[in-house]
């Protein structure tokens, strides 16, 4: 099996998609003969040429708008914003129409297509170069929402977000772009949409996390281990709908709950997985859930890695768990 | 920057190295930043031979036909509207040749993105009469499940999208419908409505924008009635024209006497045409004028005294296409009373129909926000359905 | 005292402090003439004219995206936005740009103006014109978000919003525009942000609740009380930052929290409320804390009223809790 | 749809009632749909009178050596960067003649709403070096403390905007900004800067379409440089040029050599001219060529081979005006020199003082989100107060 980064990986099923299916196209600004500013979608220009990877004009609204528009005619669209931290122009066509198709139409007229675009610090991009926008795509109904921590699931994931019929937020965790490397299979897998994957078992803590954070929480595990906590810790990868068995089985056991993520914390998937547990698993609980993440503030430039929910402030979050 | 076929193997001369004055592109024919109007139907019902559409006589009386069954729905849906019997209405009232005279040069495989005005679009295209009036009812037959507002219909067998009220969002879908279409060698066009104030939206600038860079087949079919709600044209934009808008994107546009069947026929048949010959987008700015209120929930009275319509009501599409048919076919009174009777009828049977449907299932709530229910909406509808019903279930 | 409705109390706010203070202008899509379609802004145009009541152009977008610059220049600019629904188009400028400015320029750009905007259901709307869309703003840093339950509240509150230093958005629940009505005080007075209200005092279970649904939950609360079971209803009023002691002081003393809103369920502001009383009140809790709020579907238009958490859905909830 | 003035008590004569044509509406000498290109300054380094802006010599040599001044920074960031000594750099190398030209044209009481390429345009209103290298640092000393990335400054002082990465954004910010002191009766203009791939945002067609109907005090700079990273214009528009989008919007426009700076100053005065007469605003599109990568993160052969910019390299801005300076001041290599040796030691030290100061402090971070910190912003600040510091703190 091939050793890839996450770039490649992702590159590799969007390649492996457009090779087996003749509808799938990518759009979006400088995808192109340059590959995308990551160079996720380097050489598909080359071998499907402009008909199917498409630099588009500088809208993020045009992009996803004529995006929905070619799903409804049947072909399957990939648009690439460039930063999730430029979505919001497309906001009003993703969360007033992608959204919405199925259900106004009686299902009529579903709309599919996967919207991919780089999430997260990790990069010193400061505010607008650095967010992690889920909880405003998990709010609005009909809206899948996708985030891999490595090669093997970000390749088998969006094979599964391509093929999924509903249309799908697919965010990449830029930070391990390049850093996050690993064995990814050879040609057709999925891994599918709605499972959660238990990285690390253990009995003390549940730790659910997603991305690049996932690699700060096994850290912290590992830290707690040396300590005698043994942390259960849950790689999310669907963000929604979530896996919801997989965490309350975990809560259950180990009565105790950290979510960790990038975003702001008020009003985040963190407060969500906090009052699911609740409804689910409150007779378990045996301390208050903790969510450990991002400051209600704008991503900051220099205090990057303060603002960020490193494994420096989720160790002291389990040790102070364990010991309540 | 009129080259739309994308070479990426040599410098783009958009910003010309040399900086001279580049040569003036050639204009299309239709293709004006000025501020004619073309005009078919003259005021005695005859017809200008320079852009009449050639239409036979019994094309002209099936959409008189289709005008008058529009507006006499518009007058019934308003009526059950003021009774309390639907919750909404908006229509056309004084828009019928642009609507009608721009389907009617739709070929079968072409399609449609509507705005809210067009159900006059939609039953041309064949929608069923019962179909639409069940959507006002928003009943347990409606085909979305009364989950929209009246007058928010689909029609996908009659290639006619999804009507939602976000304006201008239909506009930039459609573009990449057309789009899809050209990617797929598929020859068909695709005609999208919206009104003066959408040329405002982030949508009307994206898909123009779009249409022109990517050589689209659509039909961008402006309504410029007068009116935003209470805004007038003159607060929408300072340009010349709607029209000249198209100068903007490299998108060839004309401007039509929107009360005139003949006019619009003869504009949206040429620009379907151009899309078909691959020659892509094209502008059409009718003009015309909403003579109702912008839509049931709407009094016109606090922003425009009646006297304004005076003129207009001079511009009565459907009086000035019944001159015509009076001056060429010996239309009588009678004949228009045959389709008043026929058309009362069918509606009222409808209507009767509509009504007694029962609301739509509990059920029905949860299907479709995705392709199969995942747990959460599962537990939420279990939740719903155990629990007790609300006053006024259904709506009712 | 004059009895007024919504609408007028709104109206009478807006026209004391236009009086007031010079640099508040209103724009917005049919604010002048007309009037508004709620009339909220009626009169207005007649008194203050054309340079102060301004009918925009149909963009969203431009009309905070201008407002802004308006805020930047020293005037106080009120846009109104028709229905809440139609927000989207403008969600680029007021979460990367309105949120941000005081942030990213270390103090030196305050924007400083109100969002109001019609919001919620009960109008028989359907998709695109009954949403609740506070959750997908108090999640942005910057943001301040505001929604009365009165008359007296609303003009207090919008008198606070203006002259809060912070950009607010200011949502007017719709259904009860005119429903709710009441005697608002004459001339200058305010009600302080970031305060909630508690309606009716109780000590079995606690209610959170705002806008239109406050009286259901009255309604609610009074058919428990019937039952012997008294709730304790809180007004939230301020949405965000909210006023967290009220709501934990009256927790602590319940252990039982029920918060109700119209908004989807998944990622609403019910699931933050539901993991800070977590935070704040963990051994306080006697049951799980439970949210009421509209479902995780586009808001429908025949089945409103069965969507809407309104007071036949509440009631058992509270009786289920009691019994917890 | 001229008349930007809003009556409220006539029907508006948008949609002509007559559907006559209407009669053409004068231009203004500067609005032109065409693709003339104002020019100034000859290939031999003389000037064509017919627009020349008459600088005094003075004039023209601090705006050579504020051109001059800005390549050398942007060659020494990039140096910076690539130590990885600063994270990030984007410049205007090319762009010089376009930058310096208009913000020249600004008096004091304009106001600068820029793009992210015009540190130029902040200097020359009187940003202090230092305070812009502190910006690059992120240091505490960066009046934004450090919470954005480099380049993204703010001047409040000399009427200068706040930089942030959102494309178009500012745009409509900027009308809103001159709206504000037109209602005031401020007499000011406001230049907003942006590139050519701003002009397919929303913002840019919200922007114009509010600054023509109500006639805003407000010069739009698009500096069209050829490019948006990777894309080139032609992928961009389908238009003839980006100046006949003012059509669109009935706001005047004009096509300048945007590496001719006195072309660039005359339609900069010009505009700004035209805003303070109350006669609205003006669309200008300056032709130029980005001769760097798109920023210090771009590598841009993958997409231009280095021989595109040759013909570009032969109107480099500062060359064609130390011709101009040549052929009438005599101007000397040892004159380069000198300035090349200020700029030199200016740079140096400014970036040896702000390399050394700290990083911003903890608190900074909860700062300015609101006026005041709300409760959880405090207990925010004070958990990570009493946490442990993460490895690479402040960047380090
Ligand atoms: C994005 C958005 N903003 C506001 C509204 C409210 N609204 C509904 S129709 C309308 C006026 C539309 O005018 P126009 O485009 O000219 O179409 P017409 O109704 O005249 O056919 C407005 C402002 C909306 N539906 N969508
Ligand atoms: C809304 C948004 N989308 C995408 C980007 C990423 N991006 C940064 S600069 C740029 C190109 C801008 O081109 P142009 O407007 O021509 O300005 P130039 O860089 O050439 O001066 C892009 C796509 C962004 N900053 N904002
Ligand atoms: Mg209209
Ligand atoms: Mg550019």
């Amino acid at each position: 099996m091939p050793q890839m980064n996450m770039v490649q990986a992702i590159n590799d099923a969007l390649r492996h998609e457009m090779r087996r299916d003749s509808r799938v196209v990518v759009l979006g600004e400088d995808v192109g003969k340059v590959g995308g500013v990551f160079r996720v979608t380097q050489g598909l220009f080359d071998e499907f040429g402009d008909d199917r990877v498409i630099d588009t004009p500088l809208s993020e609204n045009g992009i996803v708008g004529a995006a929905i528009g070619m799903a409804l005619y049947g072909l399957v669209p990939i648009p690439e914003i460039q930063f999730a931290d430029f979505i919001y122009p497309a906001y009003d066509q993703i969360v007033s129409e992608l959204a919405k198709y199925r259900y106004r139409s009686g299902g009529e007229y579903p709309s599919k297509l996967v919207i991919r675009t780089p999430v997260g610090g990790g990069i010193r991009g400061g505010h607008y170069h650095s967010q992690s926008p889920e909880a405003q795509f998990i709010h609005v109904p009909g809206l899948k929402v996708v985030c891999p921590s490595n090669p093997a699931d970000a390749k088998g994931l969006l094979l599964s977000s391509i093929r999924d019929p509903d249309p799908v937020l697919f965010f990449e965790p830029k930070r391990i772009y390049r850093a996050a490397k690993g064995d990814v299979p050879d040609g057709d897998y999925t891994v599918p949409l709605g499972q959660a994957k238990v990285v690390r078992p253990g009995w003390h803590v549940t730790l659910v996390v997603w991305g690049a954070m996932l690699y700060e929480a096994l850290d912290a595990a590992n830290q707690a281990a040396a300590q005698g906590i043994e942390c259960e810790v849950i790689d999310l990868r669907t963000l929604w709908p979530l896996d919801i068995d997989t965490v309350i089985e975990s809560v259950k056991r180990t009565g105790r709950f950290i979510v960790v993520h990038e975003a702001p914390k008020s009003c985040g998937l963190g407060a969500e997985l906090v009052a699911l547990v609740n409804e689910k698993a409150f007779l378990h609980l045996e301390a208050p859930p903790l969510r450990i993440t991002g400051f209600d503030t704008p991503f900051p430039y220099t205090l990057e890695n303060e603002y960020l929910p490193l494994s420096h402030r989720i160790l002291p979050a389990i040790l102070e768990m364990a010991r309540y | 920057m009129s080259t739309a076929t994308y070479s990426t193997d040599r410098p783009p001369n958009v910003s010309g190295a040399s900086l001279e004055p580049q040569a003036a592109v050639a204009r299309h024919p239709l293709d004006t930043c000025a501020d004619d109007v073309i005009k078919v139907l003259r005021d005695d019902g005859s017809l200008d031979p320079a852009h009449d559409p050639k239409l036979a006589p019994s094309e002209v009386i099936a959409l008189y036909r289709a005008m008058v069954r529009v507006r006499q729905l518009d007058e019934r849906l308003v009526a059950l509207q003021r009774q309390g019997r639907i919750g909404f209405h908006i229509g056309s009232l004084g828009e019928e040749a642009a609507v009608l005279g721009s389907v009617s040069a739709t070929r079968p495989q072409d399609w449609v993105f509507p705005c809210y005005r067009e159900f006059g679009a939609a039953l041309w295209r064949g929608l069923p009469l019962q179909r639409y009036i069940d959507n006002m009812f928003g009943n347990a037959n409606d085909t979305v499940k009364g989950r929209q507002m009246p007058d928010h219909y689909t029609y996908r067998e009659g290639h006619f999208g999804s009507v939602s009220s976000p304006i201008g969002t239909q506009i930039t879908q459609a573009v990449g419908f057309a789009w899809a279409a050209k990617l797929r060698r598929d020859e068909l066009a695709t005609l999208v409505y919206f009104g003066d104030g959408a040329t405002s939206s982030s949508d009307f600038h994206s898909a123009l924008n779009f249409a022109g860079v990517f050589k689209v087949p659509v039909v961008f079919f402006c309504r410029n009635n007068g009116w935003a709600i209470s805004v007038p044209t003159e607060r929408q934009t300072s340009s010349n024209t709607f029209a000249c808008k198209g100068v903007a994107y490299g998108v060839p546009a004309v401007r039509v006497d929107g009360n005139d069947l003949f006019a619009v026929v003869k504009v949206a048949r040429d620009a379907i045409a151009r899309a078909a010959r691959g020659e892509g987008a094209t502008l059409i700015e009718a003009m015309t004028y909403r003579l109702s209120g912008h839509s049931t929930s709407d009094d016109p009275k606090a922003y425009r005294p009646d006297a304004w319509l005076d003129p207009w009501r001079r511009l009565d599409p459907i009086e000035r296409l019944r001159r015509h048919l009076e001056r060429t076919q010996g239309w009588t009174e009678a004949q228009d009373r045959e389709i008043e009777v026929a058309v009362d009828a069918e509606v009222k049977a409808c209507i009767a129909v509509s009504e007694k449907v029962a609301p739509p299932s509990l059920d029905s709530m949860f299907e479709d926000v995705y392709a199969e229910p995942p747990w959460h909406l599962v537990e939420q509808r279990e939740q719903l359905k155990a629990g007790p019903r609300p006053k006024g279930h259904g709506g009712r």
